[in-house]
């Protein structure tokens, strides 16, 4: 009864030359209870995985906590060398990550599409 | 409880994650009353689900019979809330949350709470162990202030 | 007050037309949060909505200085809302509303709120002057029992 | 601030056999506040009005209260020999309408085009 679970789907894209897109789209809440959904569901991608797609536009609910664990996986991303690519976050949610400066790790997109596009 | 001003809702929840989304919710419904933008009123709802968060979190570690108390006074060009709990509230200085040094592993990546809810109001201050207990006071005018 | 049971939300609200919306909308989130569907919360919605616009108009005579209090309870399977005021509570049997007789003009065209609660939730009773007031006392079930 | 304003617009559509219909759009609210806006834009309407529909696809929050002043409005619609449609209203609301015994007065149409071709 705590949160809507968060809710991840993967699949993977064709890239744009040749490498595929390993798509994660969220849906639900995404709280301190999301550390399965967004980090569990980040670490179980295999290894070979360097274009990550954030697809959050199903995300109902998201507040600090949940942006920790995004940061979280940025932090890991980073690490790893992959490049990580987001769309469908709502105008308000857009202005939240910017204020605490995650637009600098991933960019925010407009729609899948143009996220796609992104990576190089 | 607050004194009885008709201009006055006020919402007492039990100190459990997910509960914020009420106070958010009906938080929105009086800025909605107000004639507040839609844009001020998810402006508004972020900020008063961090401080409810907080004060269920840090005020009363999540003790589910300890309730946290949101006062909502309404006024012709402004509403103010307040998140209260009882527990101590905010001790010292908070730092501003650096992006960079979380990234790196130096900082905690959370800790943006605070640093959300006044970027995103008009005025917030943090009142500890006051009349209502350690509160969270978070205010948004409804047409801004000239000099922002 | 009512006791401070961690499964227990209450809002206070005064008695000012368009009010009831905050009401309407704290119930809502609460129900939502339970996993009620959308067209049992918007049951929901219409009946706590004209519960507090009775205590509003009949309780308080529209006194904006006397506060509607909601009290939502929240058990595993069921929500209950009491919405009381400082009021006598309903004297008397109230008539079920008939739509002809108001097409004659023969009745008021008024009179349908209580109907409309007594139909769109599970359970409905009114209590006067009781501990918390008086107040109109609505239930929904998760699961509608097997009878219904 | 009591209420999201009741607003109505009045304008005409040429009827399928001749008769024109004149419709009522509302929006916003229909409260206890709304009297103006339901009977009194009711009340000003030409004489020759027969054919009357009623747009309730943009009300957000409709109330017994205001559902009163619908039925005075059919009532006195009645004596008047118009005939009036209704259509837009919320699955909810048309099972409130319903419960009420409003749908003995007035159908409820699925859309615009349904109500339209009620008229006879
Ligand atoms: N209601 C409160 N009572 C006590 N301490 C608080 C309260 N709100 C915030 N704090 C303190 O301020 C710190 C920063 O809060 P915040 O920026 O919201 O980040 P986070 O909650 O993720 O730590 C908390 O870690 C806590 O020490
Ligand atoms: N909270 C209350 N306090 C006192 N009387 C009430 C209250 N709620 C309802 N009543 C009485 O019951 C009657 C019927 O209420 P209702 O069916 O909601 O219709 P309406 O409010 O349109 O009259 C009211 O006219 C009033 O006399």
């Amino acid at each position: 009864m705590q949160d809507k679970a968060t809710r991840v789907k993967v699949s993977e894209l064709p890239g744009p030359n040749g490498t595929p897109i390993t798509v994660l789209r969220f849906s639900g809440d995404i709280t301190s209870a999301s550390k399965d959904a967004v980090l569990g569901t980040y670490q179980s991608l295999p290894p070979g995985a360097k274009r990550i797609l954030l697809d959050f536009s199903n995300v109902e609910y998201l507040n600090s906590s949940g942006i920790a664990l995004v940061i979280q996986m940025l932090m890991q991303a980073g690490k790893a060398g992959q490049s990580i690519q987001s769309f469908g976050l709502s105008p308000h949610f857009q202005k939240v990550f910017t204020m605490v400066g995650i637009t600098n790790y991933t960019k925010l997109h407009p729609d899948e599409a143009a996220a796609c596009a992104a990576f190089d | 409880m607050e004194a009885n001003n008709s201009s006055t809702v006020e919402l007492r929840l039990p100190s459990r994650l997910g509960y914020e989304k009420v106070a958010m919710n009906t938080a929105a419904s009086v800025a909605r009353l107000m004639g507040f933008s839609e844009d001020r009123i998810e402006d508004l709802k972020t900020a008063v689900a961090e401080a409810c968060i907080n004060s269920m979190e840090h005020g009363h570690k999540l003790d589910e019979s300890l309730k946290v108390e949101v006062i909502l006074s309404i006024t012709d060009n402004s509403l103010e809330v307040k998140v209260c709990d009882e527990g101590p509230g905010v001790q010292g200085k908070v730092p501003v949350p650096n992006l960079e040094l979380k990234m790196s592993g130096e900082e905690s990546p959370r800790g943006m709470g605070m640093f959300l809810i006044k970027s995103l109001v008009d005025e917030a201050e943090w009142i500890s162990s006051g009349p209502n207990g350690s509160c969270a006071r978070l205010v948004i005018h409804l047409h801004k202030p000239e000099e922002e």
